[in-house]
């Protein structure tokens, strides 16, 4: 098992395996997506108590969902960096940490708009949408200091131990603004309470939250390719790969 | 079909436009961040292709430019 | 070479315009800023995080936050100029680009001021951009974010300006950041009092025209002085270091 | 005779209660070189940075062809070059972008005059990498690059040689001669031993600095 575990951490060994999952990833994805999203729209039944505009739930909780389950995989990826310093994992970490951002932003950009028919205001304090905006804080500070610092070893290590400290906190975070919102608001409808969502409105759930997983897989396999590129433009296997006209 | 015609389904019951929004930004931030991810690839292996080329053309390290410190005629330029 | 040196060249008297100079100083500013995209970003970032800080800390009731939400955004958006203010003249200091700049013929003060302008389009302006968006946050209705936008799009350049006498003097010495903030918040004061106090008076339905002017008579003082005062400072600074 | 370009008359410096030098006097010529000597800490880098008019906490005169030079801050800045210890350019731009930069307050110049001079200090090939990714040497280049194109009379250059290669120290040797030989006027400090002909000196850290 061991070897295996070294194999992956090789640069080369990966480019070739995104290569041959990017296909399925990006056509699996837009096919799961297409469908959950036009499903959603057109023919769930409508919400009885918030209408139509509940239809928005079926991109609201896939970025909320993906934006948080990113920040958990850029953690491990940063446990891994840390431990057994494995290149491929700062790689990682450093290709997804602008997708997470604009997934949370989504979500938080949803959230509101969702808001507005709901309650009337753009925006509201609410337990959930505040430690998205949070969540959005520490995205952001990830990738500030990773672009401060010039040194590519020195900044991979910084980055994880901040992503670290960061995944730490969330539940923290959480904990904390949930009490914060019960101190001051009486319970209005939370959000993202799913109330008992019959059939025809979880399945197309499903399918978009699923789709948006593979979108991610392939973007992640796109930027991680990037990236290695860019850190491995001298090795001879890349020098090969170009020559030979491959993508 | 939950909704019996297309401007129906438009209209949303007035939700339409919040829905629309939503959807209209989430596709165009999703599509972009795609998109810019494959160009900035394709930009990558450009340059790395420039760069073996070139470096490949000029064997060995770049010849020493001779410093000759002359001063510059700027009446021509 | 004889011993009495040749007849000298004849000195040179035209010198390139202070507006041309000061266009090219602005635009350089602008082209460094532009190669480092994340720095454009970090103000703004920390201008949301702060606002944020404020509903988290106090109170999400809308009725606090619709009548404190333009002092919230004010202060904000006071510390973040703050917050940028350390690398107006500090990279340029580093770098040896501060003494060229200092010896270029054209008076000091226009240069200096032209840099100022680049800070302000490259932190203030945005800032006055991202204003509305954390209004809809704090629950301020739309008059009152106008306002907020033109008092903010009136005061950051003054914010601007005052922080560069701060930056030039507090150049090259120990703790500047913290220096700068003692030296400058003071100052700072009359502009915060006066930027909230226009939305707190349109949010009653008062005039605004006279304290819209009066922060307008800020501005033109702020333009015409802080760039001597800053060029004086800077000469200070250099010449002790 | 013809008449000095820079002259000072008892200049004294005091710099962290250490005196300097004190009762300085000398006159810089058109057309001659001059190197300012002295050990470490003698003050030779605040004497340039006293005559190029960035440090003024200095007693004395200085005349600027035969008048006050306070009087006339643009002409004299005008006809003064001064290039520091730190090359003055920015590492985030490029050779060509931060040339045109420095010489965009001083004269207009087209981008192939800069292209040509920057080839013409070594860095052909060069002018369009960021001078983060340069070498010490090369950013050091950049900033001679203006030597080759500054029409200023008066030059003040504080340790020209540093971080430049034999053939580039020999380089630079033969244009300040030629920039005398035109009628400008060189004052330098360096380490490297300049041994030029009719080199005048200023010589501080004795008991009082005199010009031999």
């Amino acid at each position: 098992m061991w070897q295996f575990f070294h194999k992956l951490g090789s640069p080369k060994w990966f480019y070739g395996i995104a290569n041959r999952f990017m296909p399925w990833f990006l056509w699996g994805g837009l096919i799961l997506l297409g469908a959950g999203l036009v499903w959603g729209l057109a023919f769930a039944p409508k919400d009885y108590l918030q209408g139509n505009s509940y239809r928005i739930i079926f991109i609201h909780v896939p970025a909320a969902f993906l934006a948080q389950s990113v920040y958990l995989m850029m953690a491990s990826a940063a446990l891994v960096t840390l431990v057994w310093r494995m290149k491929l994992a700062d790689v990682f970490v450093k290709a997804i940490a602008p997708v997470g951002l604009i997934l949370t932003f989504l979500s938080l950009f949803t959230g509101a708009v969702w808001g507005k028919p709901t309650w009337g205001t753009w925006w509201v304090w609410d337990a959930r949408l505040t430690s998205m905006l949070i969540l959005l804080f520490l995205y952001g500070g990830v990738i500030a200091l990773d672009k401060a610092i010039n040194d590519e070893k020195s900044a991979a290590r910084a980055v994880a131990v901040l992503v670290l400290v960061g995944v730490v906190n969330i539940p923290i975070i959480k904990y904390s603004v949930d009490w914060w919102n019960t101190l001051h608001q009486p319970a209005t409808f939370k959000l993202t309470e799913k109330p008992s969502m019959p059939m025809e409105m979880w399945v197309p759930l499903l399918l978009s939250v699923l789709g948006l997983y593979l979108l991610f897989g392939w973007l992640a396999c796109i930027r991680m390719k990037t990236e290695i590129l860019t850190r491995e433009r001298r090795t001879r296997w890349v020098r090969e790969l170009v020559l030979a006209g491959r993508k | 079909m939950a909704f019996d015609s297309l401007s129906a389904f438009i209209a949303m019951e007035g939700h339409g436009p919040y829905v629309w929004t939503c959807y209209a930004v989430f596709v165009i931030f999703l599509a972009g961040l795609m998109i810019g991810s494959a160009r900035r690839n394709r930009a990558v292996l450009e340059a790395c292709k420039r760069g073996i080329e070139q470096q490949g053309s000029t064997t060995g390290t770049r010849p020493k430019a001779a410093a000759t410190f002359t001063r510059v005629d700027v009446s021509q330029h | 070479m004889n011993a009495d040196a040749r007849p000298g060249l004849r000195p040179i008297d035209s010198a390139v315009g202070s507006a041309r100079a000061m266009a090219s100083v602005f635009a350089r500013d602008v082209r460094v800023a532009f190669r480092q995209r994340q720095d454009l970003l970090n103000p703004l970032l920390f201008f949301v995080m702060v606002v944020t800080l404020f509903p988290l800390g106090v109170s999400p009731e809308v009725a606090f936050l619709k009548q404190s939400g333009a002092g919230i955004l004010w202060v904000a958006a006071l510390l973040s100029v703050l917050l940028s203010l350390d690398h107006l003249f500090r990279h340029d200091f580093d770098d040896g680009t501060l003494e060229q700049l200092v010896l270029q013929p054209q008076p000091l003060f226009l240069l200096v001021l032209a840099k100022t302008v680049a800070h302000w389009v490259l932190t203030g302006l945005p800032l006055v951009l991202l204003a509305p968006v954390l209004g809809l946050m704090v629950h301020l209705d739309g008059n009152s974010i106008a306002i907020l936008c033109l008092t903010l799009l009136i005061g950051t350049p003054v914010l601007s300006l005052i922080g560069a006498i701060g930056a030039a003097l507090t150049l090259g010495l120990r703790s500047a950041g913290v220096l700068l903030s003692l030296l400058i918040i003071p100052l700072y004061i009359p502009v915060l009092i006066f930027g909230t106090g226009t939305v707190a008076a349109a949010a009653e339905g008062a005039p605004v025209a006279g304290y819209v002017a009066l922060m307008g008579a800020f501005l033109v003082l702020a333009l015409t002085l802080a760039p001597f005062a800053a060029a004086a400072a800077l000469r200070i600074s250099l010449s002790n270091s | 005779m013809s008449e000095p370009l820079l002259q000072a008359v008892n200049l004294e410096c005091e710099r962290a209660e250490r005196l300097l030098f004190q009762n300085l006097s000398f006159s810089v010529m058109p057309g001659t070189v001059t190197r300012v000597e002295g050990p470490n800490g003698s003050g030779k880098t605040t004497l340039l940075r006293v005559l190029a008019g960035l440090n003024d906490a200095w007693s004395g005169e200085l005349l600027w062809c035969g008048e006050p030079r306070a009087g006339q801050r643009e002409a004299f800045l005008r006809n003064m070059l001064y290039l520091g210890h730190r090359p003055g350019i920015k590492p985030l731009l490029t050779p060509l972008e931060n040339l045109r930069a420095l010489m965009a307050g001083r004269r207009p110049l087209s981008d192939g005059a800069l292209l040509q001079a920057l080839a013409g200090t070594g860095l052909a090939g060069y002018e369009h990498v960021p001078c983060r990714n340069l070498s010490a040497g090369q950013q050091r280049r950049v900033a001679l690059a203006r030597l080759l194109l500054a029409d200023e009379p008066l030059w003040l250059l504080d340790e020209v040689f540093t971080a430049i290669d034999a053939q580039g120290v020999e380089a630079i040797e033969s244009l300040l001669l030629q920039r005398a030989a035109e009628g400008g006027a060189v004052l330098v400090t360096t380490h490297h031993d300049l041994q030029l002909p009719g080199m005048h000196r200023i010589v501080l850290g004795g008991e009082s600095g005199h010009e031999c």
